[in-house]
């Protein structure tokens, strides 16, 4: 409490009163640990927030391997989104993979005057001639949405002229107060055009969706390959390493798994009301939040032999990794951190660190809601202001040809009831009292917490990792593991700790200051300004 | 590796594909970066400036400050001058920068907000200073955005007082820290005193210390650019990056400008040398002649192996030429020069260095991208690649050396600490392309044909 | 490549396979060059000669002059004091050094000519020295050489005149020019006055200017050498080349002497400007503090690519030891360290540096060669190979990254211009191992795995 | 002839009188061309030349890629001899090759006091052990000769031990006066202990051996291509490439070819004895010396289809390379060279440098004879000196089984009054009058002539090619052909005359004066001490 004070006490009295209430010391308010979130950062805080183009094209819609993605815009927003996340994918025999490549518009002056449409157009045509693609996406970008583009009409044109699939998402950077906009917007697309449009023959009846995995570092992968050796079948990853055919056959799951809850909550609950798959918020991150979620999974689907095929899997997963992890433990016990990432890691990341001793000291979400720090619970009182109005929200009703339920009403009721399926407790519930949570932490913010709370490694983003590190924190990025990975599951937890320890041990630190900063000036006889 | 890339020519007027340039703030925020205690502002909705920074961040892996107006949808229909002024009055409250440089983005241009009515309408602290430059996405590229934002700090504070400082005002164009420190070394050697902006050096290449400073000691300091109008001569480097600040200093405060390019490779660094050596009665110390005989020894020692291979360069305009020109000194063939940034001047000035140099069969282009660049060496394969990261799956497709230079290395380390200017980059580049080559041969010789004398 | 090198190990006793050392006159020549005016002289048979010229030119591309006393059958039975007396005549006449360097041979040691009888005997101009080094191949290596030569100089010609000359002597160890020059601008930059001895650089990294120089610019003068022995310290890099000469120097004019480990590396650079510093009154400059920095800095930011990293190194003593400990500096593992040169020290300072940083099973041998270092890898491999042009073939059978550094490098260019010491020799040493590394991950990744950032 | 004076009158009447007899100004003496070679080098004249160890183990012994070579010795001389010179041997199927590596006995001083027989032995045991050659060559260098060894007798032991091939050679390197003494070492040793050993069924009677071809950078793969294409089967070369059983059966052939005269007349005069094979002096280095000696050899086989298949090679080796000649013509015609090379190529390489337009103005071998100089007319007239009489000289007979020749004893004798074989004219006859002739041309000599001659081209070896290059003057090698190749036959003209126009036309030259040498220093009103 003292510590955020000390941290607070700089502002003036505006961004005080802002800044305040998305802070929270864990344990010690009388708020009940409430907090504010995905409200807008005020101008001229050194936000490390993206923009709603980011949590669309970058986020959701970018790991899609076979859609090709046109960002309508200028030249940066392609430019920078462009292999820049690592969302990896295969290219399967006779699937496109477009990957490597990065489409865009490139907007002229004369286009944002006279209006960008016809060179969109061009541009598919473009398109089609080269590259001949399946499926084409269309990304507006800030003055797209000014200038009054209708990028809508020119998909339809483009599903019309060619027999594709086209889908416009309208995701100019400015909507919204985050990069979490767009995971809305790329969400309600996803959902009207290519979710349930599948009819791919699936016999395994353990069959699932994997939403909110986005394969970074392969991640995704490892989850997959883990489901797979226990007897499932990932029907669709949303959107890590998937295909549209993948994608469009989701609705066939039998269950659909929620890992980053805050970019795919939106598709996990209209996918239940369409098509009758609940949804189970799982954590692969961490050996013991993976073999629970492993457990829940196989509880969900109550086959003894499934369960029993889990716990073998469990048993020698874990044999395979112990002598690292029991190494890891003794040289990262006692750690502290602070996490400070996406809409769901912070959170996950808790566990992680909790499997090799490292105590979470301060966690905060980049674009998380109210849900993800307290709990589902909170829904009902959160009220909407004007940014997030402007997102439209769509409903579904019951699908009645694809609608088919895995359990009884009842059974998923009970579950439900039992928080198995269709709830996300949120962070805070597993953050100890004394620690903090905050919400669009600053670049001001890390400064000062990194400098009173000392802890041993941050947890962040490019942006400041080497902020933290200039400050003599060891800083890993955790929104690209530092182009390491996977770090989900039982064996990514190994690659995580030695990623950690290796970082922590780096001789070089001890070397940061100079030994003449410490030994006292002799009085020499040689040199200086006399002699020379 | 990038399978969909044919070689068949295939004209196309819209559709970019695999860009090799990104837009104009970028390189607003990096010339702001130079500047001693400057914030650099990005006016605009928020992810601009994250991706901005993330890619600063991602070449130099330094921290790459900045701040934002983050627009809201509201701001988007009613203009940003509220979030300017916000930005402004928390930036000064909070992070105490000696000045902000606001730079517009895509969005801001396009619902037209008059940045200069809005500065002038903000209650600035005093000794404290907020510059702006327009730097619209939709024009130009991120050099041209260095470009605008290097002559708005001139334009807001160089001030000629009729007295000269006895300085030469350097204009070094988007080069790293690395380069800048190599360019003020040789005017340093040469005994010529200079205000060099901006200047990136202990920013952008900062040490560590143990204690993050938001202003690193290094940039150009207010009162220097202020004193710039006092300068003798302005020597701008790159034609495409620095003329306009170099004609904004004279149109201001009448500081005649001389344009060079930038100085990679001999002559490069002779006209260089040259420019400086016209200031002063001193001759070239030898320490520079030594380097430069050095440096022409190693290329004579080492033309077996660079002669007659071909080369395809990408990257920034100015950079690229230099480049070219290096190589051409190294008798190698600059077969595709290829840079995103638009203008005629690329072209014109590529043909003149083939003509030169006695080339015939090169191609060069603006507004190029690296989808067409591949087409090309696909229909003629070339020996050696050189430019950023980007050109690192194109170097895989067609399993071509590689060398990085230039913007951005998002994929490797060290580079933005190293010159490739001045005779001293000179040799680290022979080093790197020579390295390339002879590595390559090495892999590709049978057993019997591998050798322990080159 | 090397298909008979099994892993399996062998207690060989006889047989040398694949040298990691050469012979010593070989060293004594490169320490003669790195005087001004001195012509090396090799007394003994003139392929002694011819075989020393063209290695040290193929690892310098750079002219070795040195003259031969051409033994035939008839001086290897009668003593060869004819043919130096000759020689001493007709080098005088047609090549005019200033002085004459003469090393001898396995030959003329074998015979037993008694060199300073010999010298003695010689009539040398006015003005003009001769001096000499006994330097018998089958004893130490070439490290040996550079050292007795060194020492040999100081015996010949440094004086203590009761007067201090307020000057650091600084013995370099067996370095590249470019080292030479790194070291010494340090010094400069610390404001300490200094005389290096040898000092090639200026001479096997001289410029081309047109016009070939018998005796180019370069070196340690006569003068000079005579006025080492009024320096006030003697600072020797490397206990294993330079211990021997600045002891000369101490038993013939009292000139304390402290034993450096090569500056290579933060630690041991450090060590180097502590010293410095212990001498004079003046701070450290910042310029020295921020190159540190930075040197840290970039450690921080590569430790992913390097840590745990097994290498292997071989070359010569007092580098192999230096690189070894910036790897661990690194955070890299110094799995095997390997040098030619006898002496029981190496492996002692080796094992000390093991445990100062906690490395266990690392291995480290002197007197070994590169055929038992192929052994070891073959057992457990390693991820990187660093030293000199030889390894090229381990590195090619075992296909493990490569990284050329030390002595002697017969197959790149412009090696000997650029520093590995210093913390500016960090970073392109850091860059050279960083890119190595880096550079095999992306030829190693899947396709779905090669990236765009790192 | 001034040129010439001026470089002597440097000189002191000693080294002036010496060096006067190794220079002869062509078609301008009176002293018919008379040159003195193969004698001593003054002392402390900086020469090129090497030691007799270089020539028998560098240059003869060095290429047999299977045979084991032990340098006995202090390490430098095996160190110096591994790797450095570019003959090249492919590995063939069940053949060893131990190009890779370098076995010394390294020496110590102990060996030096105690003697090296010892550890000679023990390292032929561990080569055995270690390697299990068919063949161990032992090289003796400077002090063993000194110190007593017997490796001869450790030879012989060692072929008893182990039932191997081993054969010793004392090579000291103070023996002789050059390389050359090297060559002959080799050659005896070769000559007694292997040609004539082999029984490999030649079924070709076109077949020959190809001497003194050491294969650098590949020329005797190319001359061996050109035959074969004719139709002609290369038996043995000696000794680039080849394997201990190609030079076994040398004895089989009809024809010796012989390209390096000087390393390798003495087999090849001992092997006509023996074998009645006669040898040919040919030159495939330039296009008209290759024709010249396709023909040739053809004239000897005298056979009308092979003289017809002669002629289409030719025809179509000439059309291949046809369109490069020209174009190097015309880079490089009117330019002027020096030659400075071994015992044959000074010779050998005018005549492709006359294929281009380019003039030689100056040649000199750096171990040659005055037969390689004057022809083998003038092999009566030498009088051996005590530096060669040191050398051992052998003695052959006609062997009873082996002994066969392929032309009637007259058809030879009118072909060897022809000249066309047993006879080498030496370089003079094909050297202008006005250009010179210099032996063992030193650094001074070789400073002063570049000076005063300004050859466009300087062909040397390494170390002095930067001595050329500093002085403005472009050096390539012509021992090691600066690591290009091969430059025999057709093809290698073109790879020659495109390195020495890459050369000539590198642009680096152009840098070499610094702007500011040339322009005028302006009184500049910035910098400079007052300003600083």
């Amino acid at each position: 409490m003292k510590e955020m004070n000390r941290v607070l006490d700089h502002y003036n009295s505006k961004v005080y009163k802002n800044r305040k209430e998305h802070m929270v010391a864990v344990g010690n308010n009388d708020n009940n640990n409430e907090i504010l979130a995905n409200v807008r950062t005020i101008p001229g805080i050194i936000t490390q927030r993206g923009c709603c183009y980011a949590g669309c094209k970058g986020v959701v819609l970018g790991p899609i391997k076979d859609a090709f993605i046109i960002t309508h815009g200028p030249i940066g927003c392609a430019y920078y989104s462009w292999g820049t996340r690592r969302h990896k994918a295969k290219k399967g025999e006779g699937e496109d993979n477009y990957l490597q490549y990065c489409f865009s518009t490139d907007l002229q002056e004369s286009d944002i005057v006279f209006g960008g449409e016809k060179k969109l157009k061009q541009s598919i045509e473009e398109a089609m001639d080269l590259f001949h693609p399946h499926t084409i996406f269309i990304c507006s970008t800030c003055p797209v949405g000014l200038i009054g583009d209708d990028i809508h009409a020119v998909a339809k044109w483009a599903e019309k002229e060619y027999g594709i699939k086209c889908i416009a998402f309208s995701c100019e950077g400015y909507k919204g107060v985050s990069q979490s906009a767009g995971h809305h917007i790329a969400n309600n697309q996803l959902m009207k055009y290519v979710i349930g449009e599948g009819d791919r023959e699936i016999t395994n009846k353990y069959s699932l969706n994997l939403l909110g995995e986005y394969n970074i570092g392969g991640d995704g992968w490892e989850v997959e390959r883990l489901l797979k050796r226990i007897g499932y079948e990932v029907i669709s990853t949303f959107t890590g390493g998937s295909s549209m055919d993948d994608l469009k056959n989701s609705h066939q799951a039998n269950l659909s798994l929620v890992q980053c809850h805050r970019s795919i909550n939106y598709i996990a609950e209209l996918i239940e009301t369409k098509y009758g798959i609940p949804w189970m918020k799982i954590n692969f991150i961490g050996v013991e939040g993976t073999i629970k979620s492993l457990r829940d999974i196989a509880k969900y689907f109550n086959d003894p032999a499934l369960t029993a095929r889990t716990e073998a899997v469990i048993a020698d997963e874990l044999d395979f990794i112990e002598q690292d992890i029991e190494y890891y433990k003794s040289k990262l016990k006692g750690k502290t951190a602070a996490i400070y990432v996406g809409g769901s890691r912070a959170h996950h990341y808790q566990f992680l660190l909790n499997d090799f001793g490292v105590r979470t000291i301060l966690a905060g979400y980049e674009f998380g809601h109210r849900e993800e720090y307290e709990g589902r619970e909170v829904l009902p009182f959160i009220k909407p202001d004007a940014d997030s109005k402007n997102i439209e929200s769509i409903t579904v009703e019951p699908d009645p040809k694809k609608y088919h339920l895995y359990l009884s009403e009842e059974d998923i009721n009970k579950l439900k009831e039992e928080k198995l399926i269709g709830y996300y407790g949120g962070m805070v519930k597993d953050m100890k009292n004394g620690t903090y949570m905050v919400d669009d932490l600053n670049h001001f913010e890390t400064e000062e917490f990194l400098k009173i709370l000392k802890p041993d490694i941050f947890f962040s983003g490019i942006k400041d990792k080497f902020v933290a590190q200039k400050a003599g924190v060891l800083s890993r990025q955790l929104h690209s593991y530092d182009y390491s990975g996977p770090y989900s599951c039982f064996r990514g937890a190994v690659n995580f700790a030695r990623d950690i320890a290796m970082g922590i041990y780096t001789p070089a630190w001890s070397y940061v200051k100079a030994p003449w900063k410490a030994a006292p000036i002799l009085e020499g006889t040689v040199g200086g300004e006399e002699a020379c | 590796m990038l399978d969909y890339t044919k070689k068949e020519t295939y004209d196309r007027n819209a559709l970019r594909v695999n860009p090799a340039k990104t837009c104009q703030p970028v390189g607003a925020m990096y010339a702001a970066l130079g500047v001693h205690g400057c914030m650099p502002h990005s006016h605009g909705s928020q992810g601009c400036c994250a991706f901005h920074r993330m890619f600063l961040t991602r070449h130099f892996k330094d921290p790459a400050m900045a701040s934002s107006s983050s627009f809201t949808e509201g701001a988007s229909v009613f203009g940003g001058g509220s979030n300017l002024k916000t930005s402004a009055k928390n930036l000064f409250d909070i992070y105490n920068p000696k000045i902000i440089a606001v730079h517009t983005t895509c969005l801001s241009e396009t619902i037209g907000d008059d940045l200069n009515a809005l500065i002038q309408g903000i209650d600035i602290p005093e000794g404290k200073y907020m510059v702006h430059t327009n730097t619209p996405s939709y024009k130009g590229s991120h050099i041209t955005g260095f470009s605008n934002m290097t002559a708005s700090f001139i334009q807001y504070l160089s001030k000629a007082s009729g007295k000269t400082n006895r300085k030469v005002a350097i204009l070094p164009g988007f080069v790293n820290p690395g380069d800048m420190r190599e360019m003020k070394r040789i005017a340093s050697v040469m005994q010529i005193p200079y205000t060099m902006l901006p200047d990136t050096s202990g920013v952008m290449d900062s040490p560590m210390t143990g204690k993050f400073e938001l202003y690193p000691k290094g940039g150009t300091k207010v009162e220097e650019i202020k004193s710039l109008g006092d300068c003798e001569l302005t020597l701008a480097f790159g034609k495409i990056t620095s003329e306009m600040p170099a004609e904004t200093l004279y149109k201001k405060c009448n500081v005649p400008f001389k344009i060079l390019p930038l100085p990679i490779g001999i002559g490069r660094t002779d006209e260089y040398i040259m420019a400086l050596q016209s200031l002063t009665k001193a001759e070239v110390p030898y320490e520079l002649e030594e380097e430069r005989g050095q440096l022409v020894d190693i290329l004579i020692d080492i033309h077996p192996y660079t002669y007659n291979k071909k080369v395809a360069i990408f990257g920034d305009p100015d950079t690229v030429l230099s480049l070219a020109e290096f190589v051409l000194e190294m008798g190698m063939v600059p077969k595709y020069l290829v840079t995103g940034t638009p203008g005629e001047y690329f072209q014109t000035a590529a043909e003149d260095l083939f003509l030169k140099f006695g080339m015939s069969g090169c191609k060069a282009k603006a507004s190029g991208d690296l989808y067409e660049l591949h087409q090309w060496i696909k229909e003629e394969g070339v020996d050696l690649l050189i430019g950023g990261t980007h050109g690192k799956y194109i170097a895989r497709a067609e399993d071509i050396p590689f060398v990085r230079a230039g913007f951005p290395i998002i994929d490797r380390y060290i580079h933005s600490y190293l010159p490739l200017v001045g005779y001293k980059g000179g040799m680290r580049l022979a080093e790197l392309i020579t390295g390339a080559l002879m590595d390559r041969m090495d892999r590709d010789s049978a057993e019997e044909d591998f050798e322990m004398v080159m």
